[in-house]
């Protein structure tokens, strides 16, 4: 554990409390009542203070940190619109789904990213190059839904060789995590192309080929670790945003995950499952730039961690 | 010494910049850059600083100039405290003592203009209307040996040796007493350097503006100076005049360098002498004489005791040596002792 | 060998974490739930809220309910009306006092006999102050209820006013004397098997009520388990009592398996009282929320069953379709048999704001009748079925939809009547709509709603002249802007809740707390009142009808635009016995699945 | 000369401009024996650096190519090699260093692994005994404690240690020929005389034949038997290195040793010669010196004809119209 | 001083991009689609609102070259309006974004120490927060202020609302980069030869920083622009974007996904604004990439 590391990890639980301070501020402030529901019947007054007393809701303040101290103990509290189930359960149930594609997507990303991007740089004004470009733009250019709706149709109407709505194969895995793929690899892409280009450039590339090293043995051993460096640190936060879910993917594809919770507690106020989940993200999120913050410093041994603790 | 006071007089100056680490940012250790340097200089004069990289020369400057942030120490120019400034003053200041970089390549901003480049000291210090501003531009250009033409240009437009033409002009604009050169020819062409050597007599002589010559370049340093300060790790090891330097060097550092310097009038027959061990990290600077791990004449002493930059016997008039042994140090003390070790 | 040197070569070992990833990846997919078989999935759009039934307000949970209970009287699966469940009156009820035996054969998953107790343990907890939610009202027509739980309200602010060293003692005091009160309100046990209901006045259609989720019984022993009472003497459920194995079922699924926001696993309860009559042994009940998704699901055979098609393309389905089953709106001669749409027992409609000033001061022009009738009459509802919705609704004049509550008249309200309109809008003070403000319509960005929306504005602008502004909001703000009466014009819609035209009148009454119009008309009050309370039947049907004639012909606090349709997507040679009710409460046990392929459905 | 093992003929090499490809290096000529050492002098841009990477064939093949030509090493012809041929030569046969450590050495990789698998690949050795190779060959450069400075990345190294290791690099596969491309230009004076120093005494060990490109004349002194003083991409004098020191014949020559200040013998006023280098690819007609040329500035000659390389007596080649022995 | 560098900046620039064919003819594109959606929205303006029933979901005609929508309207001036709200709710968030990046970043990359320590890591905290939520305050909050206060019309206020939002976003990733940027700068020779002839920190970063940092600000400014255009789309998409019956590409877009399945396609509906749309973004993504290339001064391609 080296100092640098291990003052990233004490600010950790400065930047969640602040953004937990900020988010129930916001969550509190926007207008709307997670105990009206759609279709329901008026809440009599009384109803709604024994609801807020049964979930610890009393007042604003009583409900801050009486919350944080839930948190405290891992605690994420109710959902107040899925009354049966607790934020931890529904976590629980849906971070796995959301981690499995968000990880399959990235691990597309990068190979396909990592692999175009060396392609198009060792080919720079090629017809190999122009594709991939042309691929890295068509995929930040098209919406989420539209490609979502195609792959669907595509693969279980006009080729029908994948269910529809199902959950649990690896088949299920591949066409949302394709769909979530889409924008990670493009930005991949670019990175790669530009780092690559500017690694294959440099002196000690150079040196390497003067060595008598093979083309693949030049790429292969000298250029593509450099050239993954700026990859790295575009991944912390990807990746935490991959892993968390996407509304527009589960959606489409009918996928248990948790990034229909981010947009269904927001949209039915559901105060508790708003802040549960915004933790999960920004813990994830943090970390993870810690992570790779070490995981750079594992590859890169110029990155300066400081002494031994 | 002269009975007027220096132009620039510089005390015991400290540069001590933190390395950045430790938990929450809070740094452990600091860069020894500059440690302990005092040094003159009289208007019109030229002060050259000879040294490694790593020996602070560099940071020197900066910090003279109020560029790099000063530990301790004082500078006085013409009499006035320059620590002292800031804000308003500090900058108006600035027009008194000018930079001309090392690189003539990266400190001229690629989008500008010479025009642009040229009128932005003049403005800065309102030292011309917008009307008149063409013409002393116009004029800059042609102190410095360019056509009033070039004006239009952007810097990647010219080579080398008229970029640091350019950059000399800009240092020019605002009439400066002191210029601080910090090796204005080591990235220049052998046939470019000796042009911007002679320009930069030629201006000395012409304005009387005092010069601050930073270089490793031994023979230029010959060429420009009337005094010589060698630094090493941060400090000033010898200072004399030029000619005592070159002549009759005390510190065996400043030997090794003279004695390793390039010269075509040296042969491939010649016994090579080199300084064995590199310059030692200022983070932790040796204790003793800082030279002393690669020093042939090191003893316990020197391990020890630091030895301050003061005359000593057999030093010319003027010249100081931090050598404890220095009366014994011949000029050709190093080349004696190195050359029967290495052969 | 230095450890570094081979740590240095190539980048072999970037392989090594993407190795990894894969791993981890496929352990987590062992970590989610895998879809269980089941011999037929049903698919329906929205997701379970809650299991309670003392809780539920939404369909989607009722429908759910009624499949693992069974109440005094069950939904009947045909019409809007009700038929005895696991109790038969007893003779001598009437609409004031009702009696009940349970059958002997209704028993409990466990075995256990279904008792008065479960009936008076569920409806105690249905209005307790910690538990009871939207329905608990109803229970206030049974004597005394209303009471008890004002009474528990003082007393339990009282107590919460009480030092906290005080207020355990004075909780436990408290508590036996509400077990005490509530066995004086009008929930009698007779024995245990034998329940007498005594109303406060009444009710022509409190059977129907029975039916209700709020009147199902619930297995005592174990939800008991769950009670927690606070040291304020509010009586909280641990939420998790309704998970599966937590408690039993009287109806004839249990739940096996609830895997939240993806579905449940329902399998038939042997202990049912008619269990040999429940053909199909397992049921998957997935909520998928995609429309589209849902459809392609059924259209490649993953699910049997579509309880809702709300699709982009429903209309062009409807269009299509040929449905065999009695009651479904057919097209004869259409290529599909599997798309059956039906009359449902709601109302689409907009409602006014009556208030006479609006949110921002303005005067409000809407609380003018004259000018409610004007856009009412603008409103060309047929065009707006038929080019915009396109699922065969009827158009709707009035809220009450017709046809399905027995005995009740159908009633015409003001249609489109294009000169009338703009008569009245001259009369109103607004000749060719000149000097009328903008007016805001405000809806939820759902379903078609915005489209509808759009298409009613043009109306109202092209033929009234009228400025209209659409206020699109997301469903909670457009919930709390219509609490707030901050509207000038907004969507609105209403099913009913029992069989009776009350269900639907009752809306617009000026205490009611659903009047979003602000629709305050002491006249109306009074005609409803004394309707309601009329002793015959049929005359009170007859004196109902005309507080609604009196609502659409004149008053016009909404502007009913069409009734609704319901969409079943099922292929009605494999799926047999399902019946289209109006309250769109299928049952399951009646459903018999042709073959034995699971899920087995599907599109020519 | 038959104990050439590097013979360089009638290089050409043309590089890629805004408007086309342009030739930056023309017919260069010269020959290099085993333990000889020939310096190529010349300013920035003069097509030194560039006529080495073409030797290497190690020009980026999208903004530079050789035009005409041969090489000759070991009276192969490596211009005409196919890729996978030079690969094997490259590294094994000829070796080069570059001007900057810094930046030349992989910072990822530990400095012994980048000796190792340059000694791997010349040897096909076992990647356990190239380590050890790698490490007697970094204790051979001078870097004291190799065992454990094998270890080290380069940026835990300094300048003059990181040189060491690029030579360490380039001879721990026993190449023939080594290229040198200014060494030692970023590195401070004392730390040049140890490398040069130390060049030196493993080309006499091994038998190296030395290319080194380097802009000072004060290297070229201590370290070359033959020079050749390359200006805008044309070798303008070739020789002995004391007879161009002492007696240089091309103006430019000339003047470039006459504006070089002298430690021993300042002068009042430097030597300057005029004008600055022409950019590659836009050199003047005629010979490129031409209009910086005391003596040929107005000729007519000089202006319009490229001299022709002229063979003196003492084996130097000068090509100057002008140039009188 | 700004004028004359950015003059120079434009010397620099055009003609190294017209060398670039693409990227021109992908400039060439964004102007026409600008312009046809400018002049086509205004035109657009009156008549994208009134319905005909009787004429609704006809494939693409003469009449009706993009065909028409669920409710009869033609959808060409549809279109093109959609195109100018989609592409004002993109540069104005851009241009927010920009703003706000640009002075956040350099403030923070001048600054140094503590501060700049500071303000990153309030950028890292308004990366964890709710966006969506953020995205409903703002509605709420300054949509009422703007239409109460200001008098503001409803369509324009959705637009200001949502251009704020997205903004209020996207200029994080402006503010690291431009950070980056000024640290880098700002260790450049020609920044400190500035400061030793007396220019002030406002006049370094009017005159050295600025101008050297447009690149970086033009070329993430035309990924930005995509992003917050995509953004609208999602937002429409949850129906808390833009209003109907005002037209975006993005709630076009996402109508047209609706009506297309495999029952029946009213393919004219998604393949027209999910056309323009995706062709728009793609020619920004260009223009940007040359820009980036033309400005690190790689080779055309």
């Amino acid at each position: 554990m080296s100092h640098r590391l291990l003052s990233r990890l004490l600010q950790v639980p400065i930047v969640l409390f602040v953004i937990y301070t900020l988010t129930f501020v916001m969550v509190v402030a926007v207008p709307g009542n997670p105990f009206q529901r759609e279709g329901s019947r008026a809440l009599p007054p009384l109803l709604e203070q024994a609801l807020r007393q049964r979930y610890g809701m009393d007042d604003n303040w009583t409900f801050y940190w009486r919350y944080l101290g839930r948190l405290m103990h891992g605690d994420f509290g109710e959902s107040l619109q899925y009354e049966n189930w607790s934020c931890n359960e529904i976590i629980a149930a849906s971070l796995p789904v959301s981690a499995a594609i968000g990880l399959t997507a990235v691990l597309i990303a990068l190979v396909v990213g990592v692999g175009l991007g060396t392609l198009a740089a060792l080919r720079r004004g090629g017809l190999v190059d122009f594709a991939a470009i042309g691929l890295a733009v068509f995929s930040i250019s098209v919406p989420a839904f539209v490609v979502g709706a195609a792959l669907l149709i595509l693969f279980s109407v006009v080729f029908p060789i994948m269910p529809v709505g199902t959950w649990g194969g690896p088949l299920d895995l591949l066409r949302p995590a394709v769909t979530l793929s889409l924008v990670p690899m493009a930005y991949i892409l670019r990175l790669t192309r530009l780092s690559m280009t500017e690694v294959l450039d440099s002196d000690f590339i150079r040196t390497a080929r003067a060595k008598g090293l093979s083309e693949s043995a030049v790429i292969w051993r000298h250029a593509l670790r450099n050239a993954l460096l700026p990859v790295m640190s575009y991944l912390g936060p990807a990746t935490a945003a991959a892993m968390t879910g996407s509304f527009v993917v589960e959606r489409v594809f009918n996928v248990p995950g948790l990034g229909i919770h981010f947009v269904n507690g927001v949209l039915n106020r559901d105060q508790m499952l708003i802040l549960a989940t915004v933790l999960v993200y920004s813990t994830m999120l943090v970390t993870l730039n810690v992570l790779v913050d070490f995981v750079n410093g594992l590859i890169d041994p110029r990155v300066n961690l400081g002494a031994p603790a | 010494m002269s009975a007027t006071p220096p132009l620039l007089s510089v005390d015991d100056l400290r540069v001590h910049i933190p390395l950045r680490g430790g938990a929450f940012g809070r740094s452990r250790e600091v860069v020894r850059a500059v440690d302990g340097v005092s040094l003159r200089l009289n208007a019109g004069h030229a002060l050259g600083i000879v040294g490694e990289s790593g020996s602070g020369k560099t940071t020197l400057a900066r910090a003279i100039l109020r560029l790099v942030a000063v530990t301790s120490g004082r500078v006085e120019f013409a009499g006035r405290d320059v620590l002292a400034l800031a804000g308003r003053d500090l900058r108006a200041w600035r027009r008194e003592a000018q930079l001309i970089f090392q690189d003539p390549y990266g400190s001229l901003d690629p989008r500008m203009t010479v025009q642009a480049i040229l009128a932005e000291p003049l403005r800065a210090h309102s030292l011309a209307t917008s009307d008149e501003l063409s013409n002393r531009v116009a004029d800059l250009l042609q102190r410095v040996g360019l056509q009033p033409e070039h004006m239009r240009r952007l810097p990647r437009q010219f080579s080398g040796g008229q970029r640091q033409r350019i950059g000399i002009a800009r240092a020019l604009a605002t009439n400066p007493r002191l210029l601080v050169c910090d090796e204005p020819v080591s990235a220049l062409d052998v046939s470019v350097q000796s042009q911007i050597i002679n320009l930069l007599a030629d201006l000395r002589r012409q304005s009387g503006v005092a010069l601050l010559f930073i270089a490793h370049n031994l023979p230029v340093i010959r060429q420009l100076c009337d005094r010589v300060a060698v630094m090493y790790l941060g400090r000033i090891v010898e200072e004399g005049p030029t000619e005592a330097i070159f002549e009759n060097p005390r510190h065996p550092y400043t030997q090794a360098l003279l004695a390793t310097a390039p010269d075509p009038h040296q042969r491939r027959s010649d016994r090579w002498l080199a300084l064995p061990g590199e310059p030692p990290s200022p983070i932790r600077p040796p204790a003793g004489c800082a030279f002393h791990p690669r020093c042939p004449f090191a003893e316990d002493r020197c391990r020890q005791e630091r030895p301050e930059c003061e005359e000593r016997e057999g030093d010319r008039p003027g010249q100081m040596t931090a050598c404890h042994f220095a009366d014994r140090m011949t000029a050709n003390a190093l080349r004696a002792r190195l050359g029967a070790d290495i052969a | 060998m230095p450890a570094r040197s081979s740590l240095s070569f190539g980048s072999a070992r970037l392989l090594i974490p993407l190795v990894g990833l894969v791993g981890l990846i496929l352990g987590l997919t062992r970590l989610t739930p895998r879809e269980p078989a089941a011999e037929l999935r049903v698919v329906d759009a929205v997701s379970i809220a809650t299991l309670d039934p003392a809780q539920m307000s939404w369909l989607q949970d009722i429908r759910v309910a009624s499949q693992l209970y069974e109440g005094l009287y069950v939904p009947s699966a045909r019409s809007t009306g009700v038929e005895p469940g696991c109790a038969l009156e007893l003779p001598g009820s009437d609409d004031s006092s009702l009696r009940f035996q349970i059958r002997t054969d209704a028993r409990w998953s466990n075995g256990d006999p279904v008792t008065t107790d479960d009936f008076i343990f569920a409806w105690r907890r249905a209005v307790e102050p910690g538990t009871a939610r939207d329905y608990s009202f109803f229970l206030y027509l049974i004597r005394g209820v209303r009471e008890y739980v004002d009474w528990r309200n003082t007393e339990i602010e009282r107590i919460g006013r009480l030092p906290p060293n005080e207020r355990g003692a004075a909780a436990a005091a408290h508590r036996l004397e509400a077990d005490r009160r509530f066995s004086e309100t009008g929930i009698v046990r007779e024995d245990g098997r034998t329940l007498r209901i005594e109303l406060v006045r009444k009710v022509a259609y409190f059977r129907s009520l029975l039916a209700g989720p709020v009147f199902l019984p619930l297995h005592r022993g174990s939800v008991e388990r769950f009670a927690r009472w606070s040291d304020t003497g509010l009586l909280f459920f641990d939420p998790h009592w309704c998970k599966p194995g937590n408690t039993q079922y009287n109806g004839a699924y249990s739940l096996a398996d609830w895997t939240f926001k993806r579905g449940l696993l329902l399998t038939k309860n042997p202990a049912y009282r008619d269990a040999a009559s429940v053909a199909v042994g397992s049921v998957e009940w997935l909520d998928v929320a995609s429309v589209d998704t849902a459809w392609l699901m059924y259209a490649t055979g993953r699910a049997g069953w579509l309880l809702s098609l709300e699709a982009g393309f429903a209309p062009e389905l409807v269009q299509q379709s040929d449905s065999p089953l009695p009651g479904a709106l057919n097209h004869s001669g259409r290529k599909r048999d599997d798309v059956h749409a039906f009359p449902a027992f709601g109302t689409y409609f907009y409602n006014f704001n009556c208030l006479p000033w609006l949110p921002d001061g303005g005067r409000n022009p809407f609380a003018d009748a004259r000018v409610r009738l004007a856009f009412s009459m603008a409103v060309d509802r047929v065009a707006l079925v038929s080019q915009v919705t396109r699922r065969d609704e009827p158009p709707a004049t009035t809220i009450i939809p017709p046809g399905m509550i027995t005995g009740y008249p159908h009633v015409e309200g003001a249609g489109l009547d294009l000169s009338r309109a703009r008569s009245l809008l001259a009369e109103a003070g607004y000749p060719g709509g000149r000097g009328f403000p903008e007016v805001t319509l405000l809806f939820n960005n759902e379903a078609n709603h915005g489209l509808i929306a759009q298409s009613v504005a043009a109306m109202w602008s092209q033929s009234l002249g009228v400025p209209v502004r659409l206020l699109g909001k997301e469903a909670q703000s457009y919930r709390e802007d219509k609490k707030q009466h901050r509207f000038m014009v907004a969507r609105a819609s209403w099913y009913g809740d029992y069989d009776d035209p009350t269900t639907f009148l009752d809306v617009f009454r000026s205490d009611n707390g659903n009047n979003d119009s602000a629709y305050a008309d002491p006249e109306y009050d009074r005609m409803l009142a004394r309707a309601d309370g009329l002793p015959d039947a049929s005359a009170r049907l007859q004196a109902l009808a005309q507080c609604e004639r009196y609502l659409f012909n004149g008053s016009m606090p909404a502007v009913p635009l069409f009734h609704y349709v319901n969409i079943y997507a099922f292929d009605p040679k494999r799926l047999t016995g399902v019946s289209l009710s109006p309250r769109l409460l299928p049952l399951l046990r009646n459903v018999r699945v042709s073959t034995s392929q699971p899920g087995a459905a599907g599109s020519d | 000369m038959s104990d050439r093992v590097l013979d360089v003929s009638n290089l050409g090499v043309a590089v890629r401009t805004p408007t086309g490809w342009r030739a930056v290096v023309h017919e260069v000529s010269f020959g290099l024996a085993p333990r000889q050492t020939l310096a190529l002098v010349g300013e920035s841009g003069s097509g030194k650096s560039i006529s080495a990477l073409a030797i290497m064939r190690l020009l980026n093949s999208r903004s530079a190519r050789t035009t005409s030509g041969t090489v000759e090493l070991d009276r192969v012809d490596l211009l005409a090699l196919p890729e996978r041929a030079m690969t094997r030569i490259r590294g094994r046969r000829v070796a080069m260093i570059f001007q900057e450590p810094m930046t030349a050495l992989n910072p990822l990789m530990t400095v012994g692994a980048q000796v190792a698998e340059s000694a791997e690949l010349a040897s096909g050795k076992s990647r356990a005994e190239a380590w050890s190779e790698a490490v007697r060959m970094l204790d051979r450069v001078g870097i004291a404690d190799a065992d454990r400075r094998a270890a080290s990345f380069p940026h835990e190294l300094s300048g003059g240690m990181r040189q060491r290791v690029m030579i360490a690099i380039a001879l721990v596969a026993r190449p023939a020929v080594l290229i040198a491309d200014e060494p030692t230009t970023a590195l401070d004076v004392t730390i040049q005389a140890q490398i040069l120093s130390l060049l030196q005494s493993l080309q006499e060990e091994t038998g190296l034949a030395l290319l080194l490109i380097t802009h000072d004349f004060g290297v070229v002194a201590r370290m070359a038997d033959q020079a050749a003083v390359i200006y805008a991409g044309r070798i303008v004098e070739r020789g002995a290195t004391d007879d161009i020191l002492e007696r240089p014949l091309h103006p430019y020559t000339r003047g470039l040793l006459a504006c070089i200040p002298s430690l021993e013998r300042p002068a009042a006023r430097l030597t300057v010669i005029p004008g600055t280098v022409p950019s590659a690819g836009d050199e003047p007609s005629g010979c490129a010196f031409h209009p910086r040329c005391e003596l040929g500035r107005d000729e007519a000659r000089c202006r319009d004809e490229v001299p022709a390389a002229g063979a003196f007596a003492d084996g130097r080649i000068v090509r100057c119209w002008k140039a009188e022995a | 001083m700004i004028v004359a560098a950015e003059r120079e900046f434009s010397i620099g620039v055009t003609p190294s991009l017209a060398r670039r064919p693409t990227a021109s003819a992908a400039a060439i594109f964004l102007i026409l689609m600008i312009a046809a959606c400018g002049v086509g929205g205004l035109w657009a303006r009156s008549r994208f609102a009134a319905t005909h029933l009787e004429t609704a979901r006809t494939p693409p005609t003469a009449r009706a070259p993009f065909g028409t929508d669920l409710l009869g309207r033609c959808l060409l001036p549809r279109c093109l309006l959609g195109g100018a709200v989609s592409l004002g709710v993109g540069a104005a968030a851009a241009a927010f974004s920009v703003f706000l990046g640009v002075v956040w970043g350099s403030l923070a990359g001048m600054a140094g120490g503590r501060l700049d320590a500071f303000m990153m890591r309030i950028v890292d905290v308004l990366y964890g927060l709710p966006y969506l939520l953020l995205v409903i305050l703002f509605k709420i909050g300054l949509g009422g202020l703007l239409s109460s206060r200001l008098g503001m019309s409803h369509g324009m206020t959705d637009a200001v609302v949502l251009m704020l939002a997205i903004g209020g976003v996207s200029w994080l990733t402006m503010a690291r980069i431009i950070r980056t940027q000024v640290l880098s700068l700002k260790a450049r020779p020609f920044v400190e030869a500035a400061r030793a002839i007396g220019v002030g920190p406002i006049g370094i970063w009017r005159t050295h920083l600025l101008p050297n940092l447009a690149g970086p600000i033009i070329a993430y400014t035309t990924l930005t622009i995509p992003q917050a255009i995509l953004q609208e789309s999602f937002l429409s998409f949850l129906g808390i974007g833009i209003q109907p019956p005002m037209p975006s590409w993005g709630n076009l877009a996402a109508e047209g996904v609706a009506a297309i399945n495999s029952v029946q396609s009213f393919w004219w509906l998604l393949a027209f604004p999910c056309g323009m749309l995706s062709l728009t973004l793609l020619a920004l993504n260009l223009v940007g990439d040359g820009m980036q290339a033309a400005l690190s001064g790689e080779d055309p391609a």
